[in-house]
């Protein structure tokens, strides 16, 4: 038994055993996760207490059209919007559409990505054929250009008419990549080993096939979330988005971004830097996340 | 730790008494080539399993040989019910295995787990020791209550020869063999009564390979294991086996015990791959006359007519492409031969 | 790109001229007053900045917007076009256009005119091109501006499919003579006519090959074609050294480049690749005036921007209602501050460039919140105290109608929402009585009349799509009537004005504000004037 | 892997055919709902009913179809689909023939695309390895957060921001010190026919930044993936240069992904491009459909769109058969 020796390398702290509980521990331990999920954590009570931050309410309080465009100052601290908002309660407001948004679509498309990537990939034959070619049909949609079509059909843009229209758009992706994934996997050993352990499919799936191909998901959804923040923000742009009186971030980008460029950079420096911070937090809680599933990279 | 002593004839003899757990008569397994661009049709099959018959008998080793692609792992897949049977009859400890529905197999397979061959690709990355030596407890949770597992995975640790403290770490952290006997310990977890090794040590250093042979060994006695071992080399399974079947083309052209393959092959392939295994004997070496094969195996889509050896073979006479010799004992042979012309050659003695 | 500039907002600046109703009998040879092409011309070329792509440049009667109006107007010299200061008629390639009695007119063409290729520009030239217009399975944008003529309903009949296949109206008695019947006598046809784009002479070449023609259209004006059109990037036109119209070509020639956002144009500006821009977005009317100082042009664009009251929901049908949320539009501050100035407040319901509007007329256009709120409450306010306002979404309408909501928010204690839809199904809603609240429309005269500012937006079978009716509705009819049934047009004003209060009294409509267009040109171009009429006269610019 | 390619080429027909439908399907559903897109050619005035009727008629806009909401329409598909196969591909509301708009719109589109995705690979697949290779290192913190920050600026401000800074301050710096031609076309405010390639190199990094974020992070999981993998790690301990470990070895492992994702990116970026092709006046792919969609005009979303989709089929072909390349392991029939 020569091996057992050679192989215990010393110092090693026994872990209690579950991969999750071990990814947790590993989580309030790293200090830019902690970082960034405070960030989330603030920008969530934003989203569903916005009363905390704000006294203005909900609706960004009144406006009075002659404060248009006003720098910061102590009054408004943030400035003012186009239409004379106060821009801080509208940074606060702005967050919930987006969040909303954002989240939704991204839980949405990785389920959906998922389940249809495992299922075509997993179970493969006719039911893979139908499925991928169904993926190609919406992956050759461009996606802005579908939710143009989309939206510009539905007439009606609000908050769930534009996530239903983004998860339409982008779970392919995710389920080609899914797809691709399971294939590769679901032909290594210890899959059959737990086949001939008498492992049913679901439970193969769920034990063994997920938590090894879902790591290129974890990153691109992390991502997407981002890109959905941005997006929502492009479709508004577009004029296919989300539309006033709503307030989301979006909306004041887009109002803000002609006028900052010509002398008002406030416009757009609050609002913008508000959705890059949460971009940026989501994604690097995405990344620790994926390295932290890893045990190989402890 | 105690070295069991080498197999000797006499043990595979009382082993052979015991009762018979498998019994595989004529199993077939086909793989359809198909063709075709808007829709496939069939044109063909890859025959990876043609035919074959054995049984296999408490606590005896039957060793399975033959060049990759001969049909070997597929024929350890069609035993554990993996790979179903497209004809024939696979019979596990009185269940028949062809035509049973998925859900029964699962249950049946239990009693008969595997031994991969690539320590690394086996085991589950992201799952800790524990987990993986557990999870056919949890697949099985009549065997094992919630409670009892931990306390019966370190001890399978401990069966295996690995330290039980190390239940929570994850395969990356451990060497080869080591790994080989996490495998090992999941193999046995169900206390199954067979266990197919499908060359569980090609992928190990040698040093390494001795141990973890010697381990089925010793597991074999403790636990009255019957083992399929499937190997393309020669002294490992010769090391290991009661019994020994050699395939070619997804049939078995030659069985018998140790003895009888190894200082009495009768088939000209058997004798062929035994006249490729080192010489121990450096004043042997060099001097043996070696049976060189020409040619490459046929494509098992499509074997040569009659014996299908024949194409390769130093004896093949007209007949051999007329008529499929069947696996019988002959005049030249005590042990079933597919051969026309089975005739004992010591290839391991000869010298030129 | 964001708010797409569409199709419709180009639409119409180049129509206004169309029907010119208030010169009448204007014969006389009245190209004196302007530059002829001759005028010797300072040379050199520069670009102009397109808002998108012109539709047709073929002379079929399909051009309906302003680019390819503004491209046309270059290419063609045209029968005759308006003065926009006197309204007096400017004959073009028409020598006299008569009329004994307003039904029969007859055209004389100048002699020797020339189609850019050396076709003779003749009274064949002409008729071919209107009779392919007019000829309904031709389905022309432009093709109903025919229909006074005797027999348009034989070429494109309401239904079925058309009898003939020309107008039996038109009549070439020789090559230099045109002889128009209309089934009604109609003084105003000269006018009609002065819209070039409809009414431009068809070559033989072009006739044969209209694809190509429209590509590269064979035109009479000062400018050719410069090679191909080059769609979506450029359309280049050169001096045609032939030309002896009356119209000027001071420049050796116009690029046109097409962009598909003002904003891109502006900078290209700023980066010194495009020499003028007809078209400043509002975001960058400060930068514009503080870099260019006299050469940023901001000018009316006889445009009437309102939002109109749909009378089937019943809140609105109270008039103090409406006095009460007009009074509480700030139109100073939202033209201030929303539109950046790029409006004048709308003190009528029409525009200031015609001859009868006035600056005091709109009593509730005064923004007086304490006034409003009192009457407001007095009246009882309105149901669920939240207001619905409709706009189409495509256009850029939504910060100035957001503004308004604010302001009703702020004033009245008026909640609001705000309904949009793209601008089809917008109409449709419009037309199905599907709104909820006040809409937000905008009206483009079709020629610069009192008259024009009435009768389509509120008469019968108009764009009322508000339904307003009730007794001040019949008062305003017979007024109208009774202005139409006047001798001249000094003598109908006033009693169009009295239609006027009618409106402002009642307020089927809040006037809003009157639009204007802005212009910003680099330093080498001078002599840049904006006639709302025919737009930028890019004949006049000099280079230097 | 000829017979292989064949049959992917023929089942691009039925996903072709899918699209087409459901894009005539949604388009069908949208005159229904909407209205007829010709009443919106006259802005708000109501043009007369008579020639309202005779351009509805001479778009093919007749059909009693369209006034059942939710009826298919499928006479007309019939029609469209009949007209394609006798290579008719039908007019806009301008008369202009589709195959023209597409054939000036689609060389820029490619151009655009070409550089995006050359911009996105090199510089995506060379941070990723950076970063992979120095994981947790001050270049892979640099990288990630840089490419993050790309990522969540929404593309309309990024743009113009570039824009601003390329055209008005390098573009005019470049041109008032007497640069060449193409340097300063290169930093010009909008695109410019006379340079087809050179100012469409700024235009191409702001498409291709996006996806850069993607493809670097791509890389670097999976090269990380790879490099823990033992074959990698044989590589080393038999003495192997860390350049040829990370070049031969893991690198090639690694792109599987990054190939998939920028497949995928390719029809994406044809497509997605209205933004960027919008701020930067390039006349596109995508200005070409979004003007469409606006104006209601079937025949053009249908033709380019379908486009799109057969250039995103062709390219995540290619893909798979890279992967073949890639991988060796990969075998098609």
């Amino acid at each position: 038994m020569s091996e057992l020796a050679t192989a215990a390398t010393a110092g090693h702290t026994e872990r209690s055993g579950s991969l999750w509980a071990d990814a947790w521990r590993e989580l309030y331990r790293n200090p830019v996760f902690v970082v960034a999920s405070v960030v989330v954590l603030i920008v969530m009570s934003w989203a569903v207490f916005p009363t905390l931050w704000t006294s203005t309410g909900t609706d960004g309080g009144t406006c009075e059209l002659v404060d248009s465009r006003l720098g910061p100052s102590s009054e408004h601290i943030f400035g003012t919007t186009f239409q004379g908002c106060d821009m801080y309660s509208h940074v606060i407001n702005g967050a919930r559409p987006s969040i909303i948004i954002a989240v939704l679509v991204t839980l949405a498309t990785t389920l959906i990505g998922v389940a249809l990537g495992v299922i075509a990939g997993f179970y493969g034959g006719w039911l893979d054929t139908v499925l991928s070619r169904i993926t190609d049909v919406f992956l050759g949609l461009p996606f802005l250009l579908g939710a143009l079509v989309f939206l510009a059909l539905l007439g009606e843009q609000n908050i769930w008419t534009v996530s239903a229209v983004l998860v339409v758009l982008s779970w392919p992706p995710i389920t080609r990549i899914m797809r691709g994934s399971v294939i590769q996997v679901k032909a290594l050993d210890y899959v059959e080993a737990a086949r001939a352990l008498g492992a049913s499919n679901m439970s193969i799936i769920f034990r063994h096939i997920l938590p090894n191909s879902i790591a290129p998901v974890i990153v691109l959804a992390t991502l997407y979330l981002g890109g959905f923040v941005s997006a929502e923000a492009t479709l508004t742009f577009l004029g296919v988005g989300l539309q006033i009186p709503e307030i989301s971030w979006g909306i004041t980008v887009a109002q803000g971004q002609d006028y900052a460029i010509a002398g008002y950079p406030h416009l757009l420096i609050f609002p913008c830097a508000a959705l890059i911070i949460t971009v940026l937090a989501f994604i690097v809680m995405g990344d620790a996340m994926r390295d932290a599933l890893d045990p190989r990279g402890r | 730790m105690t070295e069991p002593a080498h197999a000797t004839p006499d043990r595979a003899a009382s082993a052979g008494h015991g009762e018979m757990v498998v019994s595989v008569r004529d199993a077939v397994k086909h793989f359809p080539i198909t063709q075709g661009i808007v829709f496939q049709k069939t044109i063909g099959h890859v025959r990876a399993v043609d035919g074959v018959s054995f049984d296999l008998h408490r606590g005896e080793t039957l060793g399975v040989v033959g060049e990759s692609g001969c049909g070997k792992s597929t024929l350890s897949r069609v035993i554990m019910g993996l790979i179903p049977a497209s004809s024939g009859s696979v019979n596990l400890l009185g269940d028949e295995l062809v035509g049973m529905r998925e859900r029964d197999l699962r249950k049946v397979r239990r009693n008969v787990q595997i031994i991969f061959q690539d320590p690394y690709a086996s085991l589950d990355p992201r799952m800790t020791v524990g987990g993986i030596v557990g999870e056919p407890f949890r697949i099985h949770p009549d065997f094992a209550p919630r409670g009892d597992r931990r306390g019966k995975v370190q001890e399978l640790l401990e069966v295996v020869g690995l330290n039980p403290e190390h239940i929570n770490r994850y395969p990356h952290q451990f060497s080869g063999g080591q790994r080989q006997r996490i495998g090992i310990a999941r193999a046995l977890a169900l206390r199954p009564q067979i266990i197919v090794c499908d060359e569980p040590v090609s992928a190990l250093d040698v040093s390494v390979q001795a141990q973890v042979v010697n381990l089925l060994e010793r597991l074999q006695e403790e636990f009255d294991l019957s083992y399929i071992f499937v190997a393309h080399d020669l002294s490992v399974v010769r090391h290991i086996s009661d019994r020994i079947a050699v395939m070619y083309l997804g049939k078995i052209v030659e069985i018998g015990d140790e003895t009888q393959i190894y200082e009495h092959p009768t088939h000209p392939y058997t004798q062929a791959l035994l006249s490729a295994v080192p010489v121990p004997d450096p004043a042997l070496r060099g001097r043996r006359e070696q049976i060189v094969l020409t040619g490459d195996v046929p494509s098992p889509a499509n074997p040569p007519s009659g014996c299908r050896f024949r194409t390769r073979c130093f004896k093949a006479q007209d007949i051999c492409a007329e008529k499929e010799p069947a696996l019988v004992s002959r005049d030249g042979s005590v042990q079933p031969s597919a051969c026309h012309f089975a005739k004992e050659l010591d290839v391991i003695h000869a010298t030129r | 790109m964001g708010r797409r500039t569409t199709r419709r907002l180009l639409v119409g600046l180049a129509t206004i001229a169309m029907f010119a109703t208030a010169c009448s009998g204007s014969d006389d040879e009245a190209s004196t007053d302007t530059d002829s092409g001759s005028d010797t011309a300072s040379g050199g070329s520069f670009s102009l900045a397109l808002g998108s792509d012109p539709s047709f440049l073929a002379p079929t009667a399909q051009c309906y917007e302003s680019t390819c109006s503004q491209v046309l107007s270059m290419l063609y010299t045209g029968l005759l076009s308006i003065d926009p200061e006197t309204n007096e008629q400017i004959l073009g390639d028409a020598e006299s256009i008569d009329s004994p009695d307003g039904k029969v007119w007859t055209v004389k063409l100048k002699p020797d005119l020339k189609f850019h290729n050396g076709e003779p520009v003749d009274a064949d030239a002409y008729v071919r091109a209107w009779n392919y217009s007019a000829y309904g399975p031709n389905a022309t944008q432009t093709g109903f501006f025919f229909s006074p003529v005797e027999g348009y309903d034989d070429v494109a009949p309401a239904e079925g499919d058309p009898t003939a296949k020309e107008m039996s109206g038109l009549k070439v008695v020789d090559d230099q003579t045109i002889e128009i019947t209309l089934s009604e006598a109609f003084s105003q046809w000269p006018l009609v006519m002065s819209y070039t784009p409809a009414f431009a002479p068809l070559s033989q070449e072009c006739e044969q090959d209209l694809e190509a023609c429209n590509e590269k259209p064979i035109g009479t004006g000062p400018y050719m074609m410069d090679g191909a059109w080059q769609h979506n990037k450029s359309i280049t036109v050169a001096k045609w050294d032939d030309y002896t119209g009356p119209n000027s070509a001071s420049a050796d020639g116009i690029e046109f480049r097409l962009y598909s956002d003002p904003k891109t144009a502006f900078r290209d500006w700023q980066a010194g690749e495009v020499d003028m821009l007809d078209t400043v977005d509002p975001s960058q009317v400060p930068q514009a005036q503080a870099l260019a100082g006299e050469r940023f042009l901001s000018v009316d664009s006889g445009s009437f921007n309102y939002l109109g009251i749909p009378f089937y929901v019943e809140e609105l049908q109270n008039v103090d209602i409406r006095r009460a949320l007009s009074m509480a539009i700030d139109r100073q501050t939202i033209v201030d501050q929303v539109l950046n100035g790029l409006a004048t407040p709308a003190s009528d319901v029409i525009a200031p460039f015609v001859t009868g509007s006035r600056d005091d007329a709109c009593q509730y256009c005064e923004y007086d919140p304490e006034a409003a709120k009192t009457l407001f409450d007095e009246a009882g306010g309105i149901e669920d105290n939240t207001v619905e306002i409709w706009f189409n979404n495509d256009g850029g309408h939504e910060d100035w109608v957001q503004a308004v909501a604010e302001g009703w928010k702020n004033d009245l204690g008026l909640e609001y929402s705000l309904e949009s839809q793209p601008f089809t199904p917008y109409l449709k809603t419009l037309e199905e009585e599907g709104v909820g609240g006040p809409y937000r429309l905008g009206w483009l005269p079709d020629y610069p009349s009192a008259e024009n500012y009435l009768d389509p937006l509120y008469g019968e079978g108009s764009s009322n799509y508000g339904q307003w009716a009730g007794p001040e509705h019949d008062a305003f009819l017979a007024t109208i009537e009774e202005a139409d049934a006047e001798a001249s047009a000094e003598a109908a004003v006033p009693i169009y004005q009295e239609a006027a209060d009618i409106v402002l009294s009642d307020l089927p409509v809040f006037p809003l504000w009157y639009g204007q267009t802005s212009i910003v040109y680099a330093e080498n171009l001078d002599n840049v004037v904006y006639d709302p009429l025919q737009q930028i006269k890019l004949g006049d610019v000099t280079v230097s | 892997m000829g017979r292989y390619v064949l049959r992917r080429l023929l089942q691009f027909i039925p996903v072709l055919l899918g699209t087409m439908f459901l894009l005539h399907y949604l388009q069908t559903v949208s005159i229904q709902i909407n209205g007829n897109p010709i009443t919106a050619l006259f802005g708000d005035r109501q043009p007369p009913p008579q020639t309202l009727a005779a351009i509805t008629t001479a778009f093919g806009l007749d059909d009693p179809c369209l006034q059942q909401t939710g009826n298919p329409c499928l006479g007309m598909f019939l029609d469209r689909m009949s007209g394609y196969t006798q290579g008719d591909f039908g007019v806009d509301f301008n008369r202009q023939p589709i195959t023209r708009l597409i054939a000036d719109a689609a060389p820029v589109t490619v151009r655009l695309t070409i550089i995006a995705v050359l911009f996105e690979s090199l510089v995506g697949i060379l941070a990723g390895v950076v970063a992979g290779i120095r994981k947790n290192g001050f270049a892979d913190n640099f990288i990630r957060l840089s490419t993050t920050l790309v990522i969540s600026v929404p593309v309309f401000v990024l743009g113009v921001l570039v824009q601003i800074g390329s055209g008005l301050y390098v573009g005019v710096w470049l041109r008032d010190n007497g640069a060449p031609e193409w340097l300063s076309a290169a930093f010009s405010v909008t695109y410019q026919t006379d340079h087809p390639w050179a100012s469409l190199l700024v235009p191409g990094v702001v498409l291709g930044a996006f996806s850069l974020g993607f493809i670097a992070r791509l890389t670097r999981t999976s090269l990380i993936e790879t490099l823990r993998a033992d074959y990698v790690r044989t590589a080393r301990a038999k003495g192997l240069s860390r350049r040829r470990v990370v070049g031969i070895h893991a690198l090639r492992n690694s792109l599987i992904p990054v190939v998939t994702y920028i497949g995928i990116d390719l029809g994406a970026l044809m497509g997605g491009a209205l933004v960027t092709e919008g701020i930067f006046n390039i006349p596109g792919v995508g200005g070409l459909v979004f003007g469409s969609v606006a104006a209601g005009e079937t025949p053009v979303i249908i033709a380019v769109v379908t486009m799109l989709t057969l250039v995103f089929l062709l390219a995540s072909l290619l893909v798979d058969v890279l992967y073949a390349v890639l991988d060796p392991r990969i075998r098609y029939e």
